[in-house]
């Protein structure tokens, strides 16, 4: 398991530059609530073919900031986008509400206060 | 005494039904529902709160099995197999227009499905009777009884009558119309209580249609008839549990291609 | 009429509904209908349609957005009816008893007739609760039943029971 | 498909695999994690197995005296048998029988009730240790 | 007039076993857009892991996500726990968990390729399956004292162990399953209206199935040779006959292809498991709070499932992501029914093997 930090803006720079479809997996995205309105975002790739080879992308946003969409990258990225987009109550370019919560639901169960 | 035969043929149907509704559990090596199985089911749906969509359509559906059960008495009576024919596509028009009059797209769909079906087995219908005419000189039912040999000079045409019978009693390859696992049994789906249990009747009434026919080869000996009917009933048992069920498109496809290719030779061979 | 009413314990007809189960209860009610316990020598078919159904089998705890479904299935299905609770959590939440997004047992939302234990419940036990709920089916009335909660008015049209706006959507009832 | 239809055929002179169930009892695997039993002789109150058991199946209620009652609700049990492997005397003060819990009516409040004891029994532990603690101070008051 | 027409598909569905919506944009029968809603079945498990559960309990909580893996949300947990308990199994232990994981693929990829059948119209199938999986089930219920939810594994070792009854059980159960698989092989290969519902059906390429990150028996089926197995090292897979199985067409026979010769590849594992099990202890004392962060993946019968488990050395945790193989298989599924007929839907769901308890968590 290997961890990168990274920052928000850079995101797409470093993925576009990282990603082969061929050759990683596409995990998830993961946010991890790490208290203080303090939020991790994790983007999660494997290796086809390569015994416990996993790469982590993180980086620290808080509630407010917009998180970038890797979408146009991965188009499978959309779901776990979504995920984070009801759970966190992140703003994600391209996703909506409403993939697990209905609007009378918890509005972002996930966060830490909630 | 023909006229106790013509009100007991939805019974006869019945056992008909629970008695391959038996066959078949017995082909997958399971118990099975009892043998009475049909008239329990429609005792039950008399007893159900009935809810109706709109009245044409509870209506259509009774229209429908009496229809039917109209030209299954013409089958007794022995009358004209093509009125017989067009007085049968007549209910099934009714069904369709039923199907299409409420505002459910799974009952849409299985109206397209069941002209579609209309437009694979009628011609085959009535290229049989026409078989039998070539044959016995008559389109009367009770003429064509009374000269034998149909199974020798139209084995090709009781063939294609063989392919459609899984369409006409809504088993695989052939079960598209009802297609429960696409579309929850098409234009019954909007159905319910004691109007659900006409249509479910005119299934008995069905098997009693197609299966008259596959008796008519059978001809003057009425034991070669039963015989056959016995010998298709089985067969396609195993045959619909030995199949998928195809497309709509594809059903077509397969029987033109068989079914119709077959009547048209046999028919030629006759004529000439 | 009596007659008839003895005939409803000989053709049960089932639909199933799965309000946010695991999938146990599920593939569970699939092994009943399956050779080795074979529901339909009961006279048991999945009819898969509301409208032609008599055994409501429901698994799982009631999820917000599969409860509306839950309640208009109930209401479509025309009397006499029972339901049957499938598993732990249908009955009573089970291990998700008190989670963010769901209802603690479907009886928050219809009446429900039998409560079927086991997490998940096997097909034995399936059968047990289907024998139970023909007892209960063949005792009841004809009367309309009523889900508990998100329900609009019973309507009639030209004297005759209108059954449309019977599930009302959450947002014109008020949750309660 | 011709295989399928002679498999089909040969089908109707097997027997069949459905099991009579309601009319023959099925043989349950030696081992089978059925109903949680309790044995209030041999039970020492150390409420292990309440806080172990993941969906609260199990309850303890309160009574003024000072002893405990147990509550188990079948129709929540997950039957995972943690509450067992928490038990200091397993076997003897609660164990996993090879039985199955029967199916409830509406009668029997599988839920309804359920709230009411989960109610029930947090208020009796509350007001327990709220009379142990107002005992304690006014015995100290008294010392 | 519109020349389009909307056919949905679910939630309620006599074809869906699970509760998921899909409204097809079709033009007569023919598939030309998908929507589809999947979360009926969010109950909120990541959120409760961590709030109403201790760290001790999740590993049975996480096993009702989905009834049909159980025992591998279960086993990944628990290996994620271990890990940050700093424990390592022993290898009776960890040939125990690997066949109840292969034994829990049997039953699913048989209950998958039934509920195919029962989806094509070909409801004999369905009960032939259906009643040879029960081989499978009476294994697991005897193993394990239940038929689905297993709950056999726990942090520290396994439940129960296996006595030699139990191991001639298995040996005779698995025999006669090897051979009724090879008469379903036959048959999905050679009865003809199969191929003509299943054949050149529902097809995912190797292009897009490397796009669209497609998993498990999906991605297999494709070409893209991707299997956890493979891919991780907690698990002696090498060492018991485990073999990567590949097709390459991507059509629902390819699909039901991968799960059938799966199936006989954990046959095989399994009886190698049971002639070369270890002795040893099955429970051992792992102490300690979790501490730090893990993440595990295992080979679920859908595709890969991961899960990713942060502690700071508390009774409660701090985060329990899980990510299930069917929530990254959804962009593929949805691109594959694009341009196929209705009628194929529900097979080609079906095939698939969604699991929507898994997604929606």
């Amino acid at each position: 398991m290997r961890k990168i930090e990274t920052t928000l803006p850079a995101l797409l720079n470093e993925i576009g530059a990282f990603y082969l479809p061929k050759e990683w997996h596409f995990l998830s995205v993961n946010g991890i609530d790490l208290g203080g309105g303090k939020i991790e975002l994790q983007w999660i790739f494997s290796r086809y073919g390569v015994k416990d080879e996993i790469v982590i992308y993180y980086a620290l946003s808080d509630y407010e900031t917009a998180v970038p969409s890797i979408v146009s990258l991965i188009p499978s990225a959309i779901m776990g986008e979504r995920e984070i987009v009801d759970m966190f109550g992140l703003k994600v370019d391209g996703a909506q509400r409403g993939l697990y919560l209905d609007p009378d639901s918890l509005p972002h169960p996930l966060r830490g206060e909630s | 005494m023909i006229w106790i035969w013509i009100i007991l043929a939805p019974i006869l149907g019945g056992l008909l039904y629970g008695g391959e509704r038996v066959l078949r559990a017995r082909m997958q090596r399971r118990q099975g529902p009892p043998f009475l199985q049909p008239f329990y089911d429609m005792f039950k749906l008399l007893d159900k709160r009935t809810l109706i969509i709109h009245a044409p359509h509870a209506l259509l559906a009774i229209a429908h099995f009496f229809v039917l059960w109209l030209s299954v008495a013409a089958i007794f009576l022995g009358w004209n197999l093509l009125y017989i024919i067009f007085l049968h596509l007549f209910a099934q028009l009714l069904l369709v227009v039923a199907g299409y009059s409420v505002r459910s797209v799974y009952s849409h769909l299985g109206s397209n499905r069941e002209l579609l079906m209309v437009v694979a087995y009628e011609p085959i219908l009535i290229f049989v009777s026409v078989g039998f005419y070539l044959v016995s000189g008559s389109f009367e039912i009770a003429e064509i009884l009374k000269t034998g040999g149909y199974l020798t000079q139209l084995p090709l045409l009781f063939a294609a009558l063989l392919v459609i019978v899984p369409i006409k009693v809504k088993k695989s390859p052939f079960d598209v119309g009802e297609a429960h696992q696409e579309i929850v049994g098409g234009v019954e789906v909007e159905y319910s209580g004691v109007f659900y249990e006409f249509l479910y009747m005119s299934r008995f009434l069905e098997y009693i249609f197609i299966y008259s026919f596959v008796y008519l080869f059978g001809g003057d000996s009425s034991w070669a008839g039963m015989l056959l009917v016995a010998g298709v009933f089985l067969l396609v048992n195993l045959a619909d549990n030995a199949t998928a069920r195809v497309r709509t498109l594809q059903m077509v496809k397969i029987v033109s291609m068989t079914a119709m290719a077959f009547s048209v030779i046999n028919l030629a061979v006759v004529v000439l | 009429m009596k007659f008839f009413s003895s005939f409803r314990k000989r053709s049960p007809w089932v639909l199933h509904y799965n309000a946010g189960s695991c999938n146990g209860c599920d593939i569970e009610i699939l092994a009943a209908l399956a050779p080795k316990y074979d529901l339909e020598r009961f006279g048991v078919i999945n009819t898969g349609n509301p409208k032609q159904s008599d055994i409501f089998l429901v698994t799982g705890p009631v999820t917000y957005r599969s409860r509306e479904r839950l309640v208009e299935l109930y209401s479509q299905i025309p009397e006499p009816k029972v339901v049957v609770a499938v598993g732990s959590c249908t009955a009573t939440g089970g291990v998700f008893r008190g989670m963010y997004n769901v209802e603690d047992g479907i009886d928050r939302y219809i009446p429900v007739d039998v409560y079927v234990p086991g997490c998940a419940s096997s097909p034995q036990l399936i059968i047990d609760a289907v024998a139970r709920a023909l007892e209960i089916l063949e005792t009841k009335s004809k009367e309309i039943e009523k889900p508990f909660k998100l329900f609009g008015a019973i309507e009639t049209i030209h004297n005759r029971l209108s059954r449309l706006n019977m599930a009302a959507k959450v947002g014109q009832n008020e949750k309660n | 498909m011709f295989s399928s239809m002679l498999e089909a055929f040969l089908n109707l002179f097997r027997p069949i695999r459905t099991l009579q169930y309601p009319a023959e009892e099925i043989i349950l695997p030696s081992g089978y994690r059925g109903l949680i039993e309790h044995d209030h002789e041999a039970c020492i109150y150390c409420d292990k197995c309440e806080k172990v058991c993941p969906p609260g199946a199990i309850l303890f209620f309160q009574h003024e005296a000072g002893e405990k009652e147990y509550r188990y609700n079948p129709w929540l049990c997950i039957y995972c048998g943690e509450c067992v492997r928490a038990c200091p005397k397993p076997e003897e003060a609660l164990r996993q029988s090879e039985k199955k819990q029967l199916s409830a009516v509406a009668a029997d409040g599988a839920n309804e009730q359920w709230f009411v004891w989960e109610d029930a029994c947090r208020q009796s532990r509350e007001a327990y240790t709220a009379a142990k603690k107002s005992a304690k101070i006014q015995s100290k008051s008294e010392e | 007039m519109k020349k389009t027409i909307q056919i949905p598909l679910g939630s309620q569905h006599i074809s869906l076993l699970e509760p998921i919506r899909f409204k097809f944009e079709c033009e007569n029968e023919k598939i030309i857009g998908v929507d589809a809603d999947v979360g009926f079945v969010h109950r909120g498990v990541e959120l409760a892991c961590t709030r109403s559960f201790e760290f001790k309990q999740v590993g049975y909580v996480v096993a009702r996500v989905c009834g049909l893996c159980a025992i591998t949300h279960t086993l990944s947990y628990t290996l994620a726990a271990e890990k940050l308990l700093g424990y390592e199994a022993n290898d009776r232990i960890k040939y125990l968990r690997m066949l109840m994981v292969e034994l829990d693929r049997i039953h699913s990829h048989m209950l998958c390729l039934a509920h195919t059948a029962e989806n094509a119209g070909f409801e004999a199938l369905f009960m032939q399956i259906m009643g040879d999986r029960e081989l499978i089930m009476e294994v697991q219920e005897a193993i394990s004292g239940n038929r689905i939810q297993f709950d056999y594994i726990s942090i520290g070792g396994v439940n129960r162990d296996l006595t030699s009854e139990l191991s001639a059980l298995i040996r005779k159960n698995l025999g006669l399953l090897a051979e009724k698989i090879d008469t379903l092989i036959g048959l999905f290969d050679n009865n003809w209206s199969l191929s003509l519902r299943y054949k050149g059906v529902g097809v995912l390429s190797l292009e897009d199935a490397y796009t669209y990150n497609a998993l498990g028996p999906l991605a297999r089926a494709a070409g893209l040779a991707t299997d956890v197995r493979a891919e991780t090292s907690d698990f002696p897979y090498e060492e018991i006959g485990y073999k990567m199985i590949l097709e390459s067409t991507g059509d629902i026979h390819a699909r039901n292809f991968v799960r059938l010769r799966e199936i006989v590849n954990s046959i095989e594992i399994c009886r190698n498991i049971i002639e070369n099990l270890p002795v040893g202890e099955i429970q051992e004392k792992a102490k300690g709070k979790p501490n730090g962060e893990a993440v595990i993946r295992v080979e679920a019968p859908r595709g890969e499932l991961f899960y990713l488990v942060r502690g700071s050395g508390q009774n409660m945790l701090d985060r329990v992501r899980i990510k299930t193989p069917t929530f990254s298989a959804i962009p593929a599924m949805m691109e594959v029914f694009k341009g196929s007929e209705y009628a194929d839907a529900p097979a080609i769901l079906a095939s698939f093997d969604p699991c929507m308890s898994c997604t929606a968590k």
